[in-house]
């Protein structure tokens, strides 16, 4: 299914398929959980669910921003003055990611991906020629991404981290051309390899559904559906076989109350643009 | 007891920097404090072959990267924020003229702290297991690397965790909100590393957005994360940190961050920026005038103005800070 | 968001105490900030076999040593500073009640920083070399001692460093100066180790010498170096540190420091101190009055008074705070 | 030479013999030093140096305390009041000890000892029955003593290291009980083993003169006396068989502008005591 036929079908809902993304990945939230969040759709994602369904949510950015939310619209970053203007508390990096997250301490974290594979390894670093793979030896990326800020962090450290990405199939790889940050690695208990002592990611949310790790192989299959998208396209809009489960099942839409609760966290309407 | 270090960011620059040099700032994220000023006036001076330790990249390794400065960078995270790739250090990357060294933001943080207590290594339970543990820009034949994040054998359990390199960088210029003549200097808003890279660092430049008397330390010594016995030099330049923001006195100035990255994403826009902003200004009013006083006006009306106020009776005018800076202020 | 942790102290002690636990505080100094209040409630509750993890000895310390409470500790300064040797405590160690596993002032830090990062053991470059290393008075047959200080081998330079230990207590107490009913706390004068202990413990408790609004958080986020996220309850207690000092609020007591510490010298002392002192209030009001009125008066003219000055209009009334209390306060 | 002696003997000094190891110690500093105090003579002898000569001297102590001068007299403690008055900073242990000291920052420390060794190893820990020396097992010591503090740190890390003591025969062991901070160990380059960032003690200065070692071997010899005591009374007064220096010589009595200095540090005249 093409991507402008399904924003053609969105144009009838009374919500954009970014904040469909960002409610379902805020419902992966539950109360009293400590939450790390990144920049962008992630911050939203995180501050919907305080604002909605887990007032007690404990919420952080990697910056060391503590008891803060958002003001005056999306933050431009995790230190901008959006998410600076009323926190209780400022630290550092070493603090947010390594004594509340390294140490096991921080429930879950909301990370991005430019790429990610079937085992939820995530790419934010490069795009190599070719075969997409950067081989051998290090070679020049042909686009050179972000890198891994934090997200490698949270996904070492967090007790489930939750991946939000964009869904097409470029993005939806076997195998990614680079692990920024890592998801099951090549599957089964490999990072018990590393001692990782964060659990790995328990959902992948995308613009079309949710997928989530086979509890052996921990190979992502899809789980979810949202009402405008179908499995169909979701396969088609994977880069590997996707694996359904036989409890796939629709995602509930929206609630007003959801929606009311996400739009007074994105002030200037960044998920409404489609 | 300390001497008066005001000087000014011509006279810092002439002195503290140099070509071929470990060069740190970033210990600052995309959007916050950075001493993108500190970097303006390097490009002016065309200071060449840096090997740049930026915790993140800023406005500051992006304008570096695209003037062709930096041959080597190390970065926890490459990016904008939600401003997107950082263009001119990708273009850098991409062309194969600068070496970009990944890490992550906690392992970054964690080199700044091996280097601040002179520990050959800090131990690591991130990056290992992933390419940025096998995959070395700065040894691309050796696959896997073994030299970047190699392991080592916790004596106690017999588990193996990575080992990170500490990071003790020749210089670096770091951006503060407030710092008194003699070097003490209070941050608002996250220090994201900053506290641990003037620790690491041989050389610690403060530039500040505004001065203070030294009564000022006094009253919120648990503030003055940075103490004078640290510091080699104090730079009084309002806005250093434009287009991005500082809590307490700006924010960040949302159509020049994107106006500034899209320059940078080639070689004509580059030389086309630096000719109207860093060479288009001579001295501090010079500077404001070119960001334009109204966009300051505008800028300086933020949200966080208020954590400024138990400070603001402290704050020393421009003409006071000019009568007190040892050099001459340009 | 967070919710109200005020509770009593006795409920304090009730819910985070248990006979056999790892226990820190002392993340503070001997003359300084610390829950010495707290050490009080446990010994008036009978609170056995604790194995005690002091950074540095205080009072608190010398009293549970003294009284029995304590049976390893591990500290990396046992004295009383200018006040001499800590009486309760080496005769608790001189008898054999009590092992003490000495490391030194750095190196318990950098356990506490171990702890709070999940390391599986921090790098050393001090303690090595010295008996410290050798001698464990956990491990009294093995000499040298094997699994106290092992070392490691970087893996850069081959060279051998000291492996210390991960220390992740319990329960930790810390004094702060000012602290809100949600667990955020600001903390005058050194903060020795209280940062990393508070990351490192498995539960926090903070001991507040007084309550302040969130707003006063607010205004000063950079000061809030322990957040609410961490926290399981806060106590307010006035003159919690009493006989050692807390800067903004009130001197040690120097003439309490020394007759407490003549006192824990003998079993007969410490009894009568522990009848006097320990179970000689039973509410804040008649702590104070223990203490004296006058005493309070004369310790609260300190020189360190003006710290506290930024921050008073947000400091609650003791009826305010009792309103605020979820638990009954004592 | 008896110590009641040599008490009498200084009823006529205009001076006490403390105030002489505090201004000793405190020539030993140089202006512009980053300088850690312990508590004590050592703070005393610190600021005194400030005071007199030093006046660019950047001081600290461990507990993280920068840019205080004591105020009401000698501090009880490195964090007491009488230092926290007017610290232009305040941080913590780890910065203190680790990242200003470890490091090999720190030009110059001051530490005290209860018994040291020819080699400068001090011991604080504890005092064993017997032979004085712990054994090859742990036991429980005689007397317990206060343990390292920061001293070790100081020992390993700062550029020298000025070990103040009072001279009595039963602290000036040929080998302590217990290395508690290490000095030249067993002598000769075995620092180096180790990997010490700092250069070792570079003087002990006692109530009665003035140690140094041996640039090879790193024993303590006798670099000079005080105006009040003699070689003889040192020797008598020392543990093992102490090497005089040809060039020993008599310290300098304390100028008027020093005892000055130094009384208006010691405000509370905590040297003035005999």
């Amino acid at each position: 299914m093409s991507t402008d036929l399904a924003q053609a079908a969105d144009a009838d809902l009374p919500y954009t398929r970014q904040e469909m993304m960002a409610i379902a990945t805020g419902r992966e939230l539950h109360d009293g959980d400590l939450a790390i969040f990144g920049v962008g759709l992630s911050m939203l994602a995180g501050y919907f669910a305080q604002a909605c369904h887990a007032p007690n949510i404990r919420t952080m950015t990697e910056g060391g921003v503590y008891g803060a939310t958002p003001v005056g619209g999306l933050p431009w970053g995790i230190e901008c003055n959006r998410i600076s203007s009323n926190a209780t508390s400022f630290t550092n990096a070493l603090d947010a990611l390594g004594f509340l997250v390294a140490s096991g301490r921080c429930d879950v974290g909301i990370i991005g991906a430019a790429q990610v594979d079937k085992f939820g390894n995530v790419n934010t670093t490069g795009i190599w020629d070719g075969d997409g793979i950067i081989g051998d030896s290090y070679r020049l990326p042909k686009t050179r991404l972000t890198g891994a800020g934090g997200a490698n962090d949270i996904a070492c450290g967090a007790g489930r981290v939750i991946i939000m990405v964009t869904h097409e199939a470029k993005r939806f790889a076997d195998k990614v051309s680079y692990i920024s940050s890592p998801g099951y690695l090549d599957g089964g208990d490999a990072r018990a390899r590393h001692g990782f002592i964060g659990g790995g990611p328990s959902a992948i949310v995308t613009t079309l559904g949710i997928m989530r790790p086979d509890p052996e192989t921990k190979e992502f299959f899809l789980d979810a559906w949202y009402p405008f998208s179908s499995v169909e396209e979701i396969r088609a809009s994977t880069g590997w076989d996707l694996k359904v489960s036989p409890d796939a099942h629709v995602v509930p839409e929206p609630t007003a109350k959801e929606l009311a609760a996400l739009r007074r966290v994105d002030e200037t309407g960044m998920l409404r643009k489609k | 007891m300390s001497r008066n270090k005001l000087i000014s960011l011509a006279e810092a620059v002439e002195r503290h920097s140099w070509d071929g040099m470990q060069y740190a700032s970033g210990a600052s994220l995309p959007v916050g404090s950075d001493t993108i000023v500190f970097g303006r006036e390097l490009v002016r001076r065309q200071r060449r072959d840096l090997h740049a330790l930026f915790h993140c990249n800023t406005q500051q390794l992006n304008l570096l990267a695209a003037a062709g400065a930096v041959s080597k960078a190390e970065c926890g995270f490459s990016g904008l924020e939600v401003f997107g790739f950082a263009n001119g250090l990708r273009r850098a990357v991409e062309t194969g003229q600068l070496a970009l060294e990944d890490y992550s933001n906690l392992s970054f943080g964690l080199r700044l702290l091996a280097g601040a207590l002179n520990w050959p290594f800090a131990p690591s339970t991130v990056n290992i297991g992933s390419d940025i543990q096998w995959r070395s820009a700065f040894a691309p034949d050796e696959t896997p690397a073994r030299h970047k994040i190699p392991t080592v054998t916790d004596p106690f359990s017999g588990r193996e965790v990575g080992a990170l390199s500490p990071l003790k960088p020749d210089v670096a210029a770091i951006h503060v909100s407030l710092a008194d003549p003699l070097g003490n200097a209070i941050m608002l808003g996250t220090e994201w590393s900053r506290f641990e890279l003037s620790r690491a660092a041989k050389k610690v430049v403060l530039i500040a957005d505004a001065i203070v008397d030294t009564a000022c330390m006094r009253q919120f010594p648990n503030l003055v994360r940075i103490p004078d016995i640290i510091v080699e030099a104090v730079v009084y330049w309002p806005f250093a940190a434009w287009p991005q923001s500082s809590p307490g006195f700006y924010d960040v100035d949302e159509a020049h961050m994107k106006a500034m990255n899209k320059a940078l994403a080639t070689p004509e826009g580059t030389e086309a920026y630096i000719g109207r902003y860093v060479d288009g200004y001579t001295d501090l009013d010079g500077y404001l005038d070119m960001i334009g006083r109204d966009t300051i006006e505008q800028l300086s009306r933020t949200g966080t103005a208020f954590l400024l106020d138990p400070f603001r009776q402290w704050i020393k005018t421009p003409e006071e800070v000019r009568a007190l800076a040892s050099g001459d202020a340009r």
